[in-house]
């Protein structure tokens, strides 16, 4: 039997802002083999109302066993689990779908907006492992300081220099990311790895595009399942056709994929 | 329960049903549409231990199924509109099948299509392929030669389909019901004149969720099918109904998704069961279904599963 | 919300709809059965805020109803045999109207009956008396000389109970159409026909529930009927086939609890709604509808209610 | 608008056993107003599912504007009651229903067995105020010391000598409430107030009715809203017909009702 099912123990919160909270969780099966991009799909209690599990990256795992996953609270799940309390068990089902491709050869240039820095603060310390010898450059966007702080001090924390962005301008650029972005010359062997809101990634993408580097998305749709059984979580495939986000991806290249724009 | 107890008692709990001549050594199947390709489920759970799995719906061709958004959740539910993605028969026999066999365990191959000839083609190709336990009907599917209008809901049309079938096959037929009819017991007797050797019921619920936001239809096909607690007790209704009014095995579907919940449908009259939507929440649902209604079988000294079939008290 | 946002505006919101001749001050309804005679619900809320109250549904002569237990819970929902308990139209006429003029809303009297006879004597003995805004007919219940098919899976019966009615009385009549059937837009057509001012939907869907411990259904009547937030995808559905198949108005029914649910019937086509098994699980649940309506229509600046019905964006 | 509905505050969660449990409630309005015998109808959450309220008897109410609710965890409702934190807030409608008709004239007689023994602390309170001439005799079993203890003790404080049974016999008489009952000469001019399960209350009505004692009973029935509009909470009546326990009642006359024994 394999254990990538668990009633797991939730053994830290943390209030970073009014609605962004931080759960570290008890999971050394998933910590183990999870890869930066995975995500996990968490019953929001034992009610059948709501329903279905909610899909939540992996913002970082710890050789302790605990995975860390970061929230927004948007509607009732995630109220739910707002509402948990330390030492509550917790039914997580991980790690999911196919993360972000590492490429040693370029130079890595993470970029993620509100809730999809989440993602990148595992990978940027996967990149950080792996030894790179340039240094990834990461860019950060968030609406206020309050918000986009508190995640900017992780990746501090990996040594790894943070290009700022908020909406009001209380903390560095004041405006896109994307304009961070191009002010920055990362070479013509760059790989950006990004995640954020759809047209904060259509906009990079299509940078990325004029300047020829490659792009890697992480893409969010609605889920049943988290495990390609109910064919729910479509994206049209630049191919045609379509994709599923949660087993053939929820990262694509960004040329896989129709950007509707 | 403790695996302990399960294990050394297992050999004692007489699980087996029949469905027409497939016999099965448990009455626990997954729903089609829910359960993939099985493959899926390799990752969560045994599944050997099922009575059946049956594989996502098969056309003749591959479709490519609805734009998205194609699933919202409901109270205790939720509408998919996923018009029917698939591989298409030729790749399923030739991709899908292997794997299959490989996990040991009675595949049912669930079909539609959009006229009879269809089903009757697809039937023909899947004749002469090793390793098909059964095939699923599916008959909610609008009859394009008679203007949409669904096989499952006309008798006439849903006993057609059946006969088409049944020609061109020697496994056992099942044939999926639709619940969104006035009187489900007409088509039961139908498809059973047609020769069907069991009945599964119900498919989804027909239903629409709006975003008052946007005032858009949620899912891009407008309409979608209801599935999971929500429509149990629609279900356990239809399920006896139709046990009552046809010989043939029912096989009950519909919101299940636990040990009481698959007594509670042999109760009503299902010979089995399938679990749905139940898998999404919890992947291991049927595994533990089995596990649970063998200790149930234990525990309440049953000689066999098959004494719960029908056994509603009525006063 | 605050209150005082909400009154010093309320004058701004226009809310009114009409059914047929029938104006009301705003589309918020109870529904029949799940609000008794009106005044049960006094001490909660001000039931002169809402668009109208439609009461219990009452026979020619009283009914005691069917035996306990007549309701369990389901997922999201709840199944009744109540077995239509009600005191007769004699009584409901001496006892209930009096106290129902007193609350100062519109009353809508809910009414069955076994034959088309009855209808029509039921509808006769209402037809001088002072106080009822409106009749809402139910046909749902089975025609007992017709061998028990519900009048409402019939499109000829159905036409020929609205006749009846319509035929007696001179203020609106509407018909509660059964959700129980395979088209029930051929239904709507048919009370349009037979001359209904409006068409209520949906009544209840018929579902079971089962005890696993005594293997017995849980209701003493075997089946009943399923209502509460389970159902509203299957009724907003129907409210919007329906609202696209007739010219009257439709009341919409199902699930509905919050503002946002009225909303999205309203979208799908619906001239007015009402809240069932809601009142139950807060008697306040209608009064603050109409509180969310009237900011809604503020906030978003409409000139009036009127401009949501129907006005479902497809692309 | 009446303030019969509110969002409460828990103040104080007490448990008493393993799966009994007492809540105290800060609601004055229902405080204010609430009569012995009579009950609330509970929210068990924001979910839809469970989706009904469920009913409690008042156990106790004090002048503080506090009532008190006593129950045993059965189903996923009292569940979600007894995973509650004090400080949250619940939706409580109520008093409902009818409640004991406290007869000043006879000798007091109470009897309850488990979870029934709720709203008979409320009426013994309620009697000892009014200063009945002769002190109530109090008769109270349940399965076991453990269950009964923590119970007899709110009575003791209320200076009310309790006579008492358990299943196992671990307190008091080993056996049934009914037992204790026919070994007490409470004088020809009785009034028992008996709350308990069915085949228990029966039993003492139909010893009542052979003593020519007066018997009323609070019954419990499967209820929907609790305040007489769904027709949900029927007993068939002795006179025919039937009688709705939430408004009717729930407590009756035990002549009134149907004894299916
Ligand atoms: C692969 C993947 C990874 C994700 N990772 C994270 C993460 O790390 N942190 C995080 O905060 N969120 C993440 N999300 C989004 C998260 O799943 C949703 O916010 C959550 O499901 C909302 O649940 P709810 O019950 O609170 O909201 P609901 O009540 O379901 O919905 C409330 C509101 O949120 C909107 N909403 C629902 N689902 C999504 C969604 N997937 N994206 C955007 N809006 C949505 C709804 O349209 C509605 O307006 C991820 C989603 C996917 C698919
Ligand atoms: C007027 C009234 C007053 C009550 N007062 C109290 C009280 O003071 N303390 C207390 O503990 N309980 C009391 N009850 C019973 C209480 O309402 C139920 O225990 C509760 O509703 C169960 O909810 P649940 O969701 O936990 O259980 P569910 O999941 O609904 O049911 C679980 C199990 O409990 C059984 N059950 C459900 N309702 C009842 C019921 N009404 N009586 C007996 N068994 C039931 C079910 O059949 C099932 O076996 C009262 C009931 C009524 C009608
Ligand atoms: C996402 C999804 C896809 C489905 N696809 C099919 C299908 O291809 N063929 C079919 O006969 N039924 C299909 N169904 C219906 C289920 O097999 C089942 O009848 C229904 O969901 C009710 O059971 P449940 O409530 O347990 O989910 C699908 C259901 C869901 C939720
Ligand atoms: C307890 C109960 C009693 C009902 N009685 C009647 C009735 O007498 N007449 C009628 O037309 N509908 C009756 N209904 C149906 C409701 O009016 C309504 O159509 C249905 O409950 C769906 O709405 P809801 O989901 O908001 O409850 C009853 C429903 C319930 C729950
Ligand atoms: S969420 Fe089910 S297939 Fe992707
Ligand atoms: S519980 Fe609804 S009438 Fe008694």
């Amino acid at each position: 039997m394999s254990q990538i099912q668990e009633k797991t123990e939730i053994v830290r919160i943390e209030r970073l802002t009014d609605d962004v909270i931080r759960i570290t969780i008890d999971a050394p099966e998933i910590a183990m083999s999870a890869l930066p991009g995975q995500f996990v799909m968490i019953r929001m209690g034992n009610s059948s109302d709501p329903l279905l599990r909610r899909p939540f990256s992996i913002s970082q795992t710890s050789n302790a066993g605990h995975i860390q996953i970061l929230f927004k609270v948007v509607g009732r799940g995630t109220r739910y689990l707002a509402h948990c309390r330390e030492g509550e068990y917790i039914s997580v089902l991980g790690p999911l779908g196919q993360g972000f491709k590492i490429d040693m050869e370029k130079t890595s240039c993470l970029i993620g907006g509100g809730m999809g820095i989440a993602p990148l603060l595992f990978l940027g310390k996967r990149i950080r492992q792996k030894g790179l010898k340039v240094d990834p450059i990461v860019i950060l966007g968030a609406r206020t300081r309050a918000e986009l702080l508190p995640l900017l001090t992780d990746f501090e924390q990996l040594d790894l220099k943070v290009h700022a962005a908020t909406d009001d301008g209380s903390l560095g650029h004041h405006g896109l990311v994307t304009d961070v972005f191009k002010t920055i010359d990362p070479g013509p062997d760059c790989m950006t790895y990004v995640c954020g809101p759809k047209m904060m990634m259509a906009a990079v993408h299509l940078y990325c595009k004029k300047m020829e580097y490659s792009c890697q998305v992480s893409v969010e749709t609605a889920m049943a399942c988290g495990m390609g059984a109910c064919l729910g979580c479509i994206v049209p495939a630049a191919s045609g056709g379509y994709v599923h986000a949660c087993s053939d991806g929820p990262v694509f290249d960004a040329e896989e994929i129709v950007w509707e724009i | 329960m403790s695996p302990k107890a399960l294990n050394s008692s297992a050999s004692v709990a007489d699980l087996r049903v029949s469905l027409g001549d497939l016999k099965l050594k448990n009455p626990i199947m997954t729903a089609s549409g829910t359960f993939g390709y099985g493959q899926e489920f390799v990752p969560y759970m045994n599944i050997h231990r099922l009575g059946a799995v049956v594989v996502k719906g098969i056309s003749l061709f591959p479709r490519s199924g609805n734009p998205p958004p194609r699933i919202v959740e409901t109270p205790c539910g939720m509408l998919n509109a996923i018009g029917l993605e698939n591989v298409g028969v030729e790749r399923f026999i030739s991709e899908k099948i292997p794997a299959l066999q490989a996990i040991n365990v009675p595949v049912v191959v669930n079909i539609l299509g959009d006229t009879v000839q269809e089903y009757s083609e697809i039937t023909k190709r899947l004749a002469d392929v090793e390793g098909i336990a059964a095939i699923e009907v599916n008959i909610s599917c609008p009859n394009v030669k008679k203007g949409g209008v669904a096989f499952g809901s006309v008798p006439k049309m849903a006993e057609a389909v059946t006969k088409a079938v049944k020609e061109n096959i020697s496994v056992p037929v099942f044939v999926k019901l639709s619940p969104n009819v006035t009187d489900i017991t007409e088509i039961g007797r139908a498809v059973e004149d047609g020769g069907a050797d069991a009945v599964s019921l119900i498919n989804t619920l027909i239903g629409m969720a709006i975003d008052h936001r946007t005032r858009r239809p949620v899912l891009a096909n407008v309409f979608g099918g209801l599935s999971g607690p929500a429509i149990k007790p629609v279900a356990i209704r239809m399920v006896n109904l139709v046990a009552q009014a046809v010989s043939i095995p029912v096989i009950g579907i519909g919101g299940i998704e636990t040990t009481e919940d698959v007594i509670e449908f042999l109760l009503a009259g299902a010979t089995a069961v399938q679990l749905g939507t139940a898998n999404f929440v919890n992947p291991r649902a049927s595994e533990e279904a089995v596990e649970g209604l063998t200790q149930y079988v234990i525990d309440e000294k049953l000689l066999s599963v098959r004494e719960l079939i029908g056994g509603l008290v009525l006063s």
